[in-house]
């Protein structure tokens, strides 16, 4: 079990933010901080990644992308969720094009506090995230709660 | 005895390969890298995480090329005959460009096509390559070329040169990383593969790492020191063009092949030949 | 290509510029815009941080609007660490609001919150990291529920104040002759009476709002439906629809827009009735029944 | 490989972290057809200027328009704003403005190459050029208190002065990181299979430049004189050293040589103001609200960016227009792409430097 926790690959998806927590990444991607050396890589591909890296508030144009990039991906994942915009919406909160907050679209296993967040924060926040991965399992997770409507269109559910 | 040790064990070699390949490009571009072990943690991981397939067919096709990839080792180590590991080792890229193909994402087919143009570029190289041991040691057995009284490398300079070409096209590595092209396709034939099954076709790799330094290896001859020696030279080589060069366009790399590489062999084998018949 | 492949060279010889974050703690910068800090007993409850912060990550929850009684609360996880706050609070240089050098730790779905006074009541209150941003919006919505309750008392406090004073003029007029101290009794009774209805109407204070339906106070024939039936009414809603007065399905397939608009203002989110169709529901289950 | 491949480039891809979405279609890798979709980060900012937010902490949205321009988002807002207040600035104030924008600009221009270099398949490069950014963000976090979202600008000045130390690692970081950027450009310039693949690739000549409106680094790598730092003092330009940069071939490889280009201006221009810094206030005070209408255009690290602000005398301004440099840089991206390899068309996006969230709101 400890062996798997030295692999998180990463899945980023940017659902409306700003660029700033992009831009962090591929900071945090660089020779500066390496995150590399945890094992991490950029994948890319909801297929072979393991944590869901979310930035931004989730605009309605967004919400269908990420539930399905949430759904691609196999068991045991984690959410993590960067910067200020995905908890409750951030500095975009109540405007009329936002889902405030990823919450409500995937689970959300991680905050990372901050618009934008250190990059010790987001070290901080994927370990958090890879110690969360460690206990979960191969079993189905549902967005259960999360907008079911979706889920019986593609047939992951039964009505 | 030690064919059969060295076939079972080949994956584990080929992955602590690809580990100091990670390390060492990570120091290359000044960073610290992964530990040396995260090929094997990558296994585990992903042993564990669920199965999910497109369709049985494409998750067959996976693992028919990591099978038939290690067959292909094991022909070379215990069949005896260079010419039907490569013709084995063509199977298993076939079995995964049909799996690439078999899925409706645009990038699966596109890395296929890539994949395949691909092997069209360096796989005569391989086989000008054998053809010019048998020339040198009058074999096609890697245990004759291995006892060979002379070192084949001296003979064969150019078409060592080919070969060294051509591993960056077999490996995907930069400049020829055209069918993995990760900004581009996304890994290519890889892409839809999940789970375990992502698994054989990762791990298949790494038996392409020991297929093809073993060819490397050959060059040496009886000497093994300088057959060690190459595989290390080779190895840091084509690593630090990894790190020097941008990616090319597939077109480049087929002109590549065939106006270059081929030609530099053929010129070689032509003048061995000129040579042993004078 | 051939510089590249030196420089290549050359970085593998030399140490990777790298640093060794989690292992070795990296210098916290100077002056870096971190956490918002807030000490209780210097503050004057001016409201401007309130007021000025683009998220509304600063709310000021009023529990007890007889006495303006505020609580402040901060949520550190939506808070955009952007300064404003402390620029416009009047008393930051004493420390009623201080930005600290460095931010929480991220939050796990089962860490523990950070239990500091200095974050404010909400952040002392909430025990379980999970769903927190739901939590916040539950509680963005309570204060601002409190906020429309503190408006109405003080203009039912104005309004009463103008009736006291009107009725003390009009008796001032009349009965001039008559004796001071009676007076003064009379006004006091008014404003007891007074001080009763106010609490009538802090109670039930969304009364005014909008229509109530037809409420019961206990269900016909001693038997109430099983609303969770419909679906979108959890257990959790149910007792609260009892606790309003709703026990059968008749109660809701008779709402009308008003009686919706009711719904949403005191049982549960807003719009919920509407999207899971709840009326239609009920009648659907009226007539199998 | 003679059939039609659809292939959708987004909205999530690896090689652009924001979400755009292209279809081509593409035949044997020949883009034929494009499809752009730009709409995925609308938020509806320039409705929550007017309504949500009061207009002196409307800059800390503006701000989060973009993380790469936001200090000029910021800054043209307020630019608009003390010019409706008819506020005077001090000269200390413009000149730390200026600084904090050069080194944003710095930031961002260094960001874009690499990323261009890093979907070319040069990884090594991507990495050195982020290695050396850090210098750049080092200093914006050590002034500011933040890496990428500064919070700098306020009404009346900015919300930090520099101190003598900072003064001194600036120097130290600035010089530093100019000798390290040449070589970077050298890299760029020299490197054979890198000029492959950006040499000749989506090229714009001065004509298209002109016709499609293009803005920022991308018209003048096609010898387009256009700068609205060379034409607006809203910032002392003209005292600093400032000098507009061109080049005339308009390949990708001329957008990241003009990139490279006005980062070394940017570092010269910051050393001069840092040691020529003006003594007096950081801020001036300021009452009022604002009234009547005004336009401010401003440079981006992507182009010109056009303000259009009206207040109307109430605490809450009454209309926020923000036109961004993309927005007049995507029509002749997708004439670009007709035409051209689909393993070229990531490098072609990626030296537009593309900013969807400014440019979708």
């Amino acid at each position: 079990m400890s062996m798997r926790s030295k692999s998180p690959w990463i899945l980023h998806y940017n659902t409306g933010g700003c660029n700033g927590c992009d831009i962090e990444i591929l900071a945090a991607l660089g020779p500066k901080y390496d995150i590399e050396r945890f094992g991490m890589l950029n994948r890319g591909n909801p297929k072979q990644s393991d944590i869901l890296l979310v930035t931004g508030p989730v605009t309605l144009k967004c919400k269908n992308v990420l539930r399905r990039l949430y759904l691609e991906m196999p068991e045991p994942k984690v959410v993590v969720a960067m910067g200020a915009c995905t908890h409750g919406g951030g500095v975009f909160r109540h405007l009329y094009h936002v889902e405030n907050g990823v919450n409500g679209i995937v689970p959300v296993d991680v905050w990372i506090p901050g618009c934008t967040p250190r990059i010790e924060a987001i070290i901080d926040g994927l370990i958090e995230g890879v110690e969360i991965w460690k206990g979960k399992t191969k079993e189905k997770e549902y967005l259960v709660g999360h907008g079911d409507d979706l889920l019986k269109k593609i047939g992951a559910i039964d009505d | 005895m030690m064919a059969i040790l060295f076939t079972l064990f080949a994956p584990i070699i080929g992955g602590f390969m690809y580990g100091i390949e990670r390390v060492v490009k990570a120091r290359m571009q000044s960073r610290i890298g992964p530990p040396l072990l995260q090929p094997f943690y990558d296994f585990v991981k992903l042993m564990e995480k669920r199965p999910m397939m497109v369709h049985s067919f494409h998750a067959f096709m996976g693992i028919v090329f990591f099978i038939s990839t290690w067959f292909a080792m094991a022909v070379l180590m215990l069949g005896n005959d260079l010419l039907i590991a490569v013709f084995f080792h063509i199977i298993s890229i076939l079995a995964l460009t049909i799996g690439a193909f078999s899925v409706r994402s645009s990038y699966s087919i596109m890395g296929a096509m890539r994949e395949l143009i691909h092997l069209v570029s360096y796989e005569p190289v391989i086989i000008l390559v054998v053809v010019a041991f048998y020339l040198v040691t009058g074999s096609f057995d890697y245990r004759m070329i291995l006892s060979a009284d002379t070192i084949p490398l001296l003979k064969l300079p150019l078409v060592f040169i080919a070969l060294v070409g051509t591993i960056p096209m077999l490996l995907h590595k930069s400049p020829f990383d055209i069918a993995e092209a990760h900004q581009e396709i996304i890994g290519g034939p890889d892409i839809e593969y999940s789970g375990p099954f992502y698994e054989a076709v990762y791990t298949g790799r790494w038996i392409e790492y020991v297929y093809v330094f073993f060819l490397v290896f050959l060059f040496g001859g009886s000497n093994y020191f300088v057959g060690g020696l190459l595989v290390v030279f080779t190895f840091l080589l084509i690593m630090a063009i990894d790190n020097s060069t941008a990616r090319l366009d597939y077109r480049k790399m087929l002109k590549f092949a065939w106006f270059i590489l081929i030609p530099l062999a053929i010129v070689n084998i032509f003048f061995l030949a000129l040579g042993g018949n004078s | 290509m051939v510089k590249m492949f030196i420089e290549s060279l050359k970085n593998l010889t030399q140490k990777p510029a790298t640093i060794g974050y989690p292992h070795t703690p990296s210098p916290s910068p100077k002056d870096y815009r971190g956490t918002i800090y807030y000490q209780e007993d210097l503050c004057i409850f001016c409201d401007l941080c309130e007021d000025v912060c683009p998220p509304g990550a600063i709310l000021f929850e009023i529990t007890n609007a007889a006495e303006n009684i505020r609580e402040y609360s901060y949520n550190p996880y939506l808070c955009i660490y952007c300064h404003a706050c402390v620029d416009v609070c009047p008393k930051a240089d004493e420390g009623c609001l201080v930005q600290a050098e460095t931010r929480l730790a991220p939050l796990g779905r089962d860490s523990t919150l950070p239990q500091d006074v200095k974050l404010g009541y909400f952040m002392a209150k909430v025990t379980e990291a999970k769903n927190l941003d739901r939590k916040w919006d539950a509680f963005e919505a309570r204060a601002a529920q409190s906020r429309d309750e503190m408006a109405e008392f003080k203009a039912e406090k104005k309004r009463l104040k103008q009736a006291a004073m009107k009725a003390k003029k009009e008796a001032d007029a009349k009965t001039k002759a008559e004796a001071e101290a009676k007076e003064e009794v009379q006004a006091e009774i008014t404003i007891e009476n007074n001080v009763e209805t106010k609490t009538e109407t802090k109670k039930e204070p969304t009364k005014i709002a909008s229509a109530m339906p037809q409420l019961l106070t206990e269900p016909k024939d001693g038997k109430k439906d099983d609303l969770t039936q419909i679906k979108g009414i959890a257990e959790k809603i149910e007792l609260i629809l009892n606790e309003k007065g709703i026990y059968h399905f008749q109660q809701i397939a008779l709402w009308t827009e008003e009686n919706i608009k009711w719904a949403d203002e005191n049982i549960s989110f807003v719009g919920r009735v509407k999207r899971e169709k709840w009326i239609e529901q009920a009648k659907e289950l009226l007539a199998k029944k | 490989m003679g059939s039609k491949i659809t292939v959708t480039f987004g909205s999530q891809h690896i090689a652009i972290p924001e979400p755009v979405s292209f279809v081509f279609e593409t035949e044997n890798e020949i883009i034929t057809k494009v499809d752009v979709d730009v709409g995925y980060v609308h938020r509806g900012i320039e409705q929550a200027a007017v309504s949500k937010f009061n207009f002196n902490n409307v800059q800390f949205l503006l701000a989060r328009v973009c993380g790469f321009c936001s200090i000029t988002h910021a800054g043209a807002y307020i630019h608009g704003v003390e010019q409706l207040l008819g506020v005077e600035t001090t000269r200390r104030a413009d000149y730390l403005r200026l600084i904090v924008t050069e080194l944003d600009r710095m930031h961002s221009h260094l960001l874009a190459n690499g990323h261009v270099a890093e979907v070319c398949g040069y990884e090594n490069l991507f990495m050195q050029v982020v290695k050396y950014r850090e210098n750049a963000t080092e200093i914006l976090e050590a002034i500011t208190g933040n890496r990428v979202q500064y919070d700098y600008y306020q009404i009346g000045g900015v919300s930090r002065d520099l101190s003598p130390e900072h003064i001194k690692m600036i120097n130290a970081k600035l010089v530093e990181l100019r000798k390290n950027v040449l070589k970077m450009r050298d890299f760029f310039e020299t490197d054979y299979t890198l000029g492959l693949k950006t040499r000749n690739v989506g090229t714009i000549t001065y004509d298209m430049a002109k016709e499609y409106n293009t803005a920022g680094p991308i018209a003048r790598a096609s010898g387009l004189r256009m700068d609205a730092r060379n034409e607006f003092d809203f910032l002392p330009y003209g005292e600093v050293g400032y000098v507009l940069q061109t080049r005339t071939e308009g390949d990708v490889w001329a957008r990241n040589m003009v990139r490279f280009d006005e980062v070394i201006n940017s570092i010269d221009m910051s050393l001069y103001a840092v040691n020529n810094l003006p003594e007096g206030d950081i801020k001036v005070k300021v009452k009022g609200k604002p009234k009547g209408e005004t336009f401010i255009r401003v440079e981006a690290p992507r182009g010109e960016c056009f303000y259009y602000i009206k207040g109307n005398g109430t605490k809450v301004m009454e209309r926020v227009r923000v036109r961004v440099p993309t927005y007049s840089n995507i029509p002749v991206l997708r004439e670009l792409f007709v035409g051209s390899l689909y393993s070229d068309a990531q490098p072609i996006v990626l030296s537009f430097d593309p900013c969807l969230s400014c440019t979708a709101r």
